[in-house]
């Protein structure tokens, strides 16, 4: 087995990121864009080359490119661009626009730059801007990213390339809606929505450093070059084509023989295998996420905070690292939605979480039942396989604690619509998609009214520091209230996480300038092959 | 006349007594009384059979092939009873480990002892090809012979009953089948019974078509004989030989099938073993722990072939055309 | 003529039953498309407003003569998810299924012909038993297993053709052929040869007992010539029929080997469509597999009367 | 295709069969189907073969043409020689090139010999073609004469009609006529009327009879009726238990005849001359097991004549005064021998062999 490399991934990050010269690696900042502080990983390849193509294999297929669908477009950030990023250090910086500022994070000033055009020609502008955030505040649209807009009392357009918008309460995220990869900083041509109505999705505008050619379901998303980018000299590559690979293994094949350029790998076995690969190079970080239990807080056993402990002191984490993360045992066991790597987080919650502690559950589970208590439950799962394979470990784990529980396995749409929509369940598996950040994400799983809130958990203490996490207008606040979130969420236990959502991007040795979040969203712009 | 009918019942005989397509049923009725006909012994073939010593071989084929298929029916019916691991119960010091003295079979992914596992398996497997396939022949036998033979408007109703049937992919029937009754060892045997039978409905109709244009068919219904005792006595025995050996086949077929059903998560639950379940399992690590799936796929493969072997040897020595090979 | 119109009708009613049958089924299916389409995050209110925007509320009957009525003016709906014509979405996917489909079939019946009436003239031979082991050895092995195994030994190890992807015939017809090589071996091998040459074996070696073998033999025709032109005919209703039923499986059933090799079919659109609730586009997926089907098998129908002029049609 | 034998007519017989064996090894044994059998014919004549079922006269025709190969489990023994040249020990590819050019067989059932799926032209053609090098157009026109000759009404329309299209009798002229197709020395007729009315028996036979003259071909016609070959044949060998137990010339046989199961056979006949109420004489008995072949003479179970010599030592195939007529029997009908066994078992109730004697036997 080879050694992991995770960490020296994320290190050699950081360091790419900061511009300093690294020693010994060859680490530098990327030549152009740094003015965003756009951070390109490097290499020692040289001056970038305009042209040639590249395909990108990722591991699902889309919906479609209307911004407001509710899928991850991998195209999109190509087709689009994005008026706010996330640099490397996690902090929100302007991209596409020119600032975003506010001083009581009420009000909002958005500056756009001068002479952005789509790819039909017309001005991406302050109209443009509010166009598509009331197609996302429009209910029969029902976006994604409505939580985004929500708090939106009114906006308008102070003039071509401003807009003002006014906030129903302060909301410090806002800036990093714009930034965020399914966010509200994709703009798309007003125009072009117009003209194709129901068809937009199949024909996306937008102002990226690509334009759409052509879009066939299952089979590809060919880009060409967008030859008036608002990046002088950007993009190299005259075409980026994305290919949907959904089977693993063949994704792995896919890129060792070389049928696709780079991919998005989101298995723990792919990855390490590609690390094997001299010749592939494996971008990685831990962002954000988590796969885990929610455990339902409005029905018996999980409504008591026993069993929820209970549930946690179970898991064995490193039969989970061996199972389900290729042996990588820095994976599992996250405690948590926020990574040890966010500059919010709080490391005092590796006290508070429990530990895996079989008797303890029993003694629980025992405690629970001598007050009348029924500990026996039904656990429910998608019928995906790698769920199934989860299904089968966790089911020694129950045996382990003498647990009487049942296992369901349902249809994934059976799964969403009856289970998690509906509540009716008393635990399901479900996983919290890497992201960059922390709202809406921390916010919809564990406020009150969140939105992807599937426990039910509803506490005052949670609540409050959430509204203060958004609303603080001084971020070291703000970071103390994201920290109280996670201590709180540690002690109460909503949802079980066992480990990180892992994803890399894989490139073969000729690819070069990759761009990325660190949950592995690609900014296309820089990308250029040495071939 | 009685004595022709003697004379065929004369195991002696029964070597002159080859007319090609026509089983003992028949001869009683064939125009001009004599049931003498023709020696098909290498009719065609000019070396049918192997010589001696590949004869033995085969005989010791067939018997490896009775001991196998004994071994796997009896451990799967003894399997509670046999000083095996639990085949649920998970070694998490033993992840997917390769064969070795304390797991001569390996364990899979969660640790579990594959030879239990292959043995647990068993029962489901065999289950759900035998029953599946027994289903589908009985019901799409009896259809397909009642379509062929009395044609008609029966025909057409049950023709469009099984086209219609054809026509929806298997999937969508299979996923219908697990969303509303659920996903359980019953509705997965009765789902691929629904999916084998339209193929035996057509498999029957289209060899009952041609068998029921033969003469001694028109000489058994001249003689009265109804309907059914037609099809049974005349059509089955003429019908049954080629659908038999597609049976063996598909057997395999069906077990492996279920293991196409769990790779799409619709297969037997778990931690319940199943070959083909195991097979889906072991795929997504094939490259590193090829075990995982090529153990259930080897003991499949055996199972399979010794099925075929022992089918093969009954077919040729209760199917009179091939007895004088 | 009166032929035709019989066999139309048919083609009719059977897709009537598939079509109202699976309108029915899947009313049974749990999951509301709306709420499906809008995910686990959706609120209340959003799914009754898509329910509305779909027409979901109204009866499956007024729903469906609506959809029947759309697809007899050509008009067979869109996407609930993409929003994408489902008449779109199957052109870019008739063409691939149907290329693959075939592919496979001539596959399998260019491997399965010459061995079965081999393999029934020179029965219990090493080469018969050779080939009967094999094949029952690519039946154990799931086409889950074998895809990936063609695809290690093809594209991994020996570097000859691409794991995945499929390239489109205008694009290039060698890169055609090429990208569809692993898929037609896998579909082809896996199971359609081996049964396909069982079943011409076992019928091939009845016909061979026949007196009109022994004549045609007695005439002094070459052996080849008796395998090819008397016995293959006679021996070959089982195997037509099957062939024509592994048109239906085939073109919608070929979704394992179309989610590994990325290849953009019919089957794909189907099982995603179900996963999906995108019920509109099942349909229309739908109403193409069984057109395709019935079509193929009225033509097997057809061939029974030219593999024995005695069949009579009526 | 070249004929492998010289067109002129060379001095001797045509077909020799010397001391001919054939056995199959089944799932219950071994089956002797053909012991010891010796024949031989001349150009232009006609030869019968007489024997209940499983006699071993159809495996004897066949083998003797060479569609039973010996090999695997088949065991074929004994030489056969055609126009001088032994041809038993031809490989399969060598001996095709006397099939249907030198030698040719019409089979017993017309409704299964005939391919049911081709047309009947075809089935004339292909034989043409490949072994005459003719054109599809000649070998059309040659199937058409044929066929008319073989006296099918409208030939023209006949080659395009598949088998099922004609009547039993039709069809075996049909097959007769593929037989002849090419012209063959030799023809063996494997009980080709038994399938087919008494009225079309006569006229396939006669059309046999007419074709044998025209083209001076010898004739083997295999059958289980003596009435089949009583005025068509020149000779006929009596077979039982897959020995040739009586042969000779027509008239001889049935104006001498020797052999105990000759006699049986005749008086099997039903009588064309004589009081028509008599009851036909049904042989007792069965067959012989060809798996365990009795001691002795074979036909001793059933024979009413049958006396302890018969039970242990087998009859050898002897001339009689006449050298043409050959029959295998210690006890022939009509010798002074053979009066002594009669009354010795009529007096004692049964035969040697204990099977008793019911007084219409005798």
């Amino acid at each position: 087995m080879a050694k992991f490399r995770w960490s020296l991934i994320a290190a050699l990050l950081v360091l790419a990121a900061c511009g300093g010269g690294g020693d010994g690696d060859e680490g530098s900042a990327a030549a152009e864009g740094d003015e965003f502080n756009t951070p390109v990983t490097e290499d020692d390849a040289g001056d970038p080359v305009a042209g040639g193509s590249l395909t990108y294999g990722t591991y699902s297929e889309s919906i479609g490119y209307d911004p407001t669908k509710r899928s991850t477009s991998y195209g999109n950030p190509a087709i689009y661009d994005s008026l706010m990023r996330f640099d490397d250090a996690g902090e929100v910086v302007p991209y596409m626009a020119e600032s975003m500022e506010s001083d009581d994070n009420v009000t909002w000033t958005l500056k756009l730059r001068e002479g952005v055009n789509f790819h039909d020609g017309t001005p991406l502008d302050a109209e443009a801007v509010i166009f598509n955030v009331e197609r996302h505040l429009d209910p029969a649209l029902a976006s994604g990213a409505f939580a985004l807009v929500e708090p939106i009392e009114s906006m308008e357009a102070v003039d071509d390339l401003t807009v003002a918008f006014t906030l129903k309460r302060p909301f410090a995220p806002f800036a990093a809606s714009f930034a965020q990869s399914n966010g509200i900083g994709i703009i798309a041509s007003p125009t072009a929505i117009e003209l194709h109505g129901e068809d937009y999705n199949l024909n996306p505008v937008g102002a990226g450093p690509f334009t759409f050619v052509e879009w066939i379901p299952d089979d590809r998303l060919v880009l060409a070059k967008n030859e008036d980018y608002w990046q002088e000299g950007l993009p190299y590559l005259d075409e980026l084509i994305y290919r949907p690979i959904p089977d693993t293994q063949t994704r792995q094949q896919a890129i060792l023989n070389g049928d696709v350029d780079l991919t998005y790998m989101i298995t723990a076995t792919e990855i390490i295998q590609a690390q094997e690969q001299p010749q592939l190079t494996v971008l990685s970080a831990r962002a954000n996420g988590g796969e885990g239990i929610v455990l339902n807080d409005n029905i018996a056993p999980f409504d008591d905070p026993r069993m929820r402990e209970a549930f946690v002191s179970i898991l064995n984490l490193d039969v989970i690292a061996d199972v389900r993360y290729s042996g990588q045992r820095d994976l599992a066991g996250a405690i948590g939605l926020i990574s040890p790597d966010s500059p919010v987080y709080a490391p005092e919650v590796e006290d508070i979480w429990p530990a895996q502690d079989v008797e303890r559950a029993v003694e629980l589970i025992a405690e629970y039942e001598a007050d009348g208590g029924d500990s026996s439950f039904t656990f429910v799962l998608p019928n995906t396989p790698d769920r199934r394979a989860f299904a089968e470990m966790a089911g020694q784990f129950f045996r382990d604690a003498d647990w009487d529980v049942t296992t369901e396995f349902l249809d994934i749409s059976e799964f969403v619509t009856g289970i998690l929509q509906t509540g009716d369940f008393q635990a399901a598996i479900m996983s919290y998609p890497a992201f960059v950040g922390e709202y809406p994400q921390m916010w919809n799983a564990y406020h009150t009214t969140g939105l992807s809130n599937w426990a039910h958990f509803s506490d005052p203490d949670v609540d409050a520091a959430l509204l203060e996490a958004v609303s603080a207008t001084d971020p070291e606040v703000a970071t103390a209230a994201w920290q109280e979130v996670q201590v709180l969420v540690a002690e109460k236990l909503p949802f079980a996480t066992y480990g990180r959502p892992p994803s890399a991007i894989i490139t073969q040795e000729w690819v070069h300038g990759v761009d990325k979040y660190a949950d592995n969203t690609l900014f296309p712009a820089t990308l250029w092959t040495s071939e | 006349m009685a004595e022709d009918q003697d004379l065929a019942t004369q195991p002696a005989v029964e070597m002159d007594t080859v007319a090609p397509d026509v089983t003992t049923a028949s001869e009683e009725h064939l125009p001009g009384g004599s049931p003498a006909g023709a020696v098909s012994t290498g009719v065609l073939q000019e070396d049918p059979t192997q010589p001696k010593a590949r004869r033995k071989k085969l005989a010791i084929a067939y018997w490896c092939a009775i001991v196998w298929v004994v071994l796997v029916v009896g451990s799967a019916a003894l399997a509670p009873f046999l000083p095996l691991p639990d085949p649920i119960e998970s070694d998490f010091s033993a992840i997917a480990k390769p064969p070795s003295s304390s797991h001569i079979f390996g364990t899979d992914e969660v640790g579990r002892d594959l030879l239990s596992r292959s043995i647990f398996g068993a029962r489901i497997s065999l289950a759900v090809g035998l029953a599946s396939v027994a289903i589908g022949l009985v019901v799409g036998g009896a259809f397909g012979l009642m379509a062929g033979y009395l044609r008609g408007r029966i025909e057409k109703v049950i023709m469009t009953a099984t086209d219609s049937l054809l026509a929806l992919p298997a999937l969508i029937l299979l996923l219908t089948i697990a969303a509303v009754l659920g996903q359980s060892l019953r509705n997965i045997i009765l789902g691929l019974a629904v999916l084998t039978v339209p193929t035996f409905v057509r498999l029957t109709r289209a060899s009952c078509l041609v068998i029921s244009q033969r003469e001694f068919v028109t000489a058994s219904r001249s003689y009265g004989s109804g309907p059914i005792r037609v099809m049974l006595r005349e059509i089955l025995p003429n019908v049954f030989p080629p659908i038999a050996a597609y049976c063996f086949i598909i057997i395999g077929v069906v077990i492996v099938a279920e293991g196409s059903l769990s790779f799409l998560g619709l297969g037997v639950t778990p931690p319940t073993a199943s070959w083909g379940g195991m097979i889906a399992g072991g795929r997504i690590s094939l490259t590193h722990t090829p075990h995982i799936a090529m153990v259930p796929s080897a003991v499949m493969f055996v199972t399979v072939l010794a099925f075929n072997v022992i089918g093969e040897r009954l077919r040729k020595r209760f199917d009179v055309r091939e007895s004088s090979l | 003529m009166r032929n035709v119109a019989r066999q139309v009708r048919h083609l009719l009613i059977v897709l009537f039953i598939v079509t109202v049958g699976t309108f029915l089924l899947l009313d049974f299916l749990p999951g509301d498309p709306a709420a499906a389409l809008l995910g686990e995050t959706a609120q209340p209110e959003q799914i009754e407003a898509v329910r509305d925007e779909l027409g979901l509320d109204e009866p499956i009957l007024t729903r469906y003569a609506k959809w029947i009525g759309g697809v007899v003016q050509g008009d067979f709906g869109r996407s609930f998810r993409t929003n994408q014509p489902v008449l779109d979405n199957l052109a870019n996917r008739v063409p691939v299924s149907l290329e693959l489909m075939f592919l496979a079939q001539v596959f399998a019946l260019a491997l399965a012909i010459p061995l079965g009436i081999y393999t029934a003239y020179r029965p219990g031979r090493p080469f018969d038993q050779i080939t009967m082991t094999l094949g029952f050895g690519l039946i154990a092995v799931a086409p889950f297993i074998l895809a990936l195994l063609l695809i290690l030994l093809f594209a991994g190890w020996l570097d000859l053709l691409p794991a995945t992807g499929f390239v489109r015939w205008s694009d290039g017809p060698l890169g055609n052929l090429r990208s569809l090589i692993l898929p037609t071996l896998t579909l082809g091998l896996s199971q359609v040869a081996i049964i396909y040459h069982q079943l011409l074996r076992s019928d091939t070696i009845a016909t061979l007992q026949a007196d009109h073998v022994l004549m045609a033999k007695s005439k002094g025709l070459p052996t080849w010539h008796i395998l090819v032109r008397h016995a293959l005919r006679p021996s070959s209703f089982s195997l037509v029929t099957l062939t024509g039923v592994n048109v239906g499986r085939l073109i919608g059933g070929s979704v394992i080997v179309e989610v590994i090799f990325g290849i953009p079919g019919i089957g794909q659109m189907l099982v995603q469509s179900i996963y999906n609730r995108d019920f509109i586009v099942l349909q229309g997926a739908l109403l193409f597999t069984a057109s395709a089907y019935v079509i193929v098998n009225m033509l097997v129908d057809l061939m029974y009367a030219f593999l024995d002029p005695r069949v009579q049609h009526g | 295709m070249k004929s492998p034998s010289s067109a002129t007519p060379r001095e001797g017989p045509l077909l020799e069969v010397e001391d001919f064996y054939v056995r199959f090894d089944t799932d219950r044994g071994r089956v002797h189907a053909v012991n010891g059998v010796s024949l031989s014919l001349d150009q232009g004549e006609t030869l019968g073969i007489v024997g209940e079922s499983g006699s071993g006269k159809t495996v004897l025709s066949r083998a003797v043409m060479g569609l039973v190969g010996d090999g695997g489990r088949n065991h074929v023994t004994g030489t056969v020689r055609f126009d001088g040249r032994e041809i038993s020990s031809l490989s399969p590819r060598d001996l095709r090139k006397y099939w249907g050019t030198e030698m040719a067989m019409v089979f017993q059932d017309p409704m299964t010999s005939l391919n049911p799926v081709k047309r009947v032209g075809a089935q004339f053609t292909e034989a043409l073609r490949y072994h005459l090098d003719l054109s599809r157009r000649e070998a059309t026109e040659r199937a058409v004469d044929l066929l008319r000759s073989v006296g099918i009404p409208e030939p023209q329309r006949a080659v395009g009609r598949y088998p099922h299209e004609f009547s039993g009798g039709m069809r075996q002229r049909v097959t007769i006529g593929i037989a002849l197709a090419c012209n063959p020395r030799l023809l063996f007729g494997d009980e080709p009327t038994t399938a087919l009315d008494v009225t079309v028996q006569a006229q396939i036979l006669d059309l046999l009879k007419v074709q044998q003259v025209e083209r001076d071909m010898a004739l083997i016609l295999v059958t289980h009726d003596l009435a089949v070959v009583r005025g068509r044949s020149d000779r006929i060998a009596v077979m039982y238990a897959g020995k040739v137990v009586e042969t000779a010339p027509t008239a001889t046989l049935f104006a001498h005849t020797r052999m105990p199961y000759t006699e049986a056979l005749i008086n099997a006949l039903p009588r064309l001359t004589g009081p028509t109420h008599v009851r036909l004489r049904a042989i007792p008995g069965r067959p012989p097991d060809m798996m365990n072949p009795p001691d002795g003479c074979p036909f001793s179970p059933r024979c009413p004549y049958a006396q302890e010599r018969c039970l242990v030592e087998v009859p050898p195939l002897m001339p009689s005064e006449d050298p043409e007529h050959q029959f295998a029997c210690w006890y022939p009908v009509g010798t002074p021998e053979w009066t002594e066994a009669r009354d010795r078992n009529t007096h004692r109730g049964e035969t040697a062999a204990g099977t008793q004697i019911v007084k219409e036997m005798v």
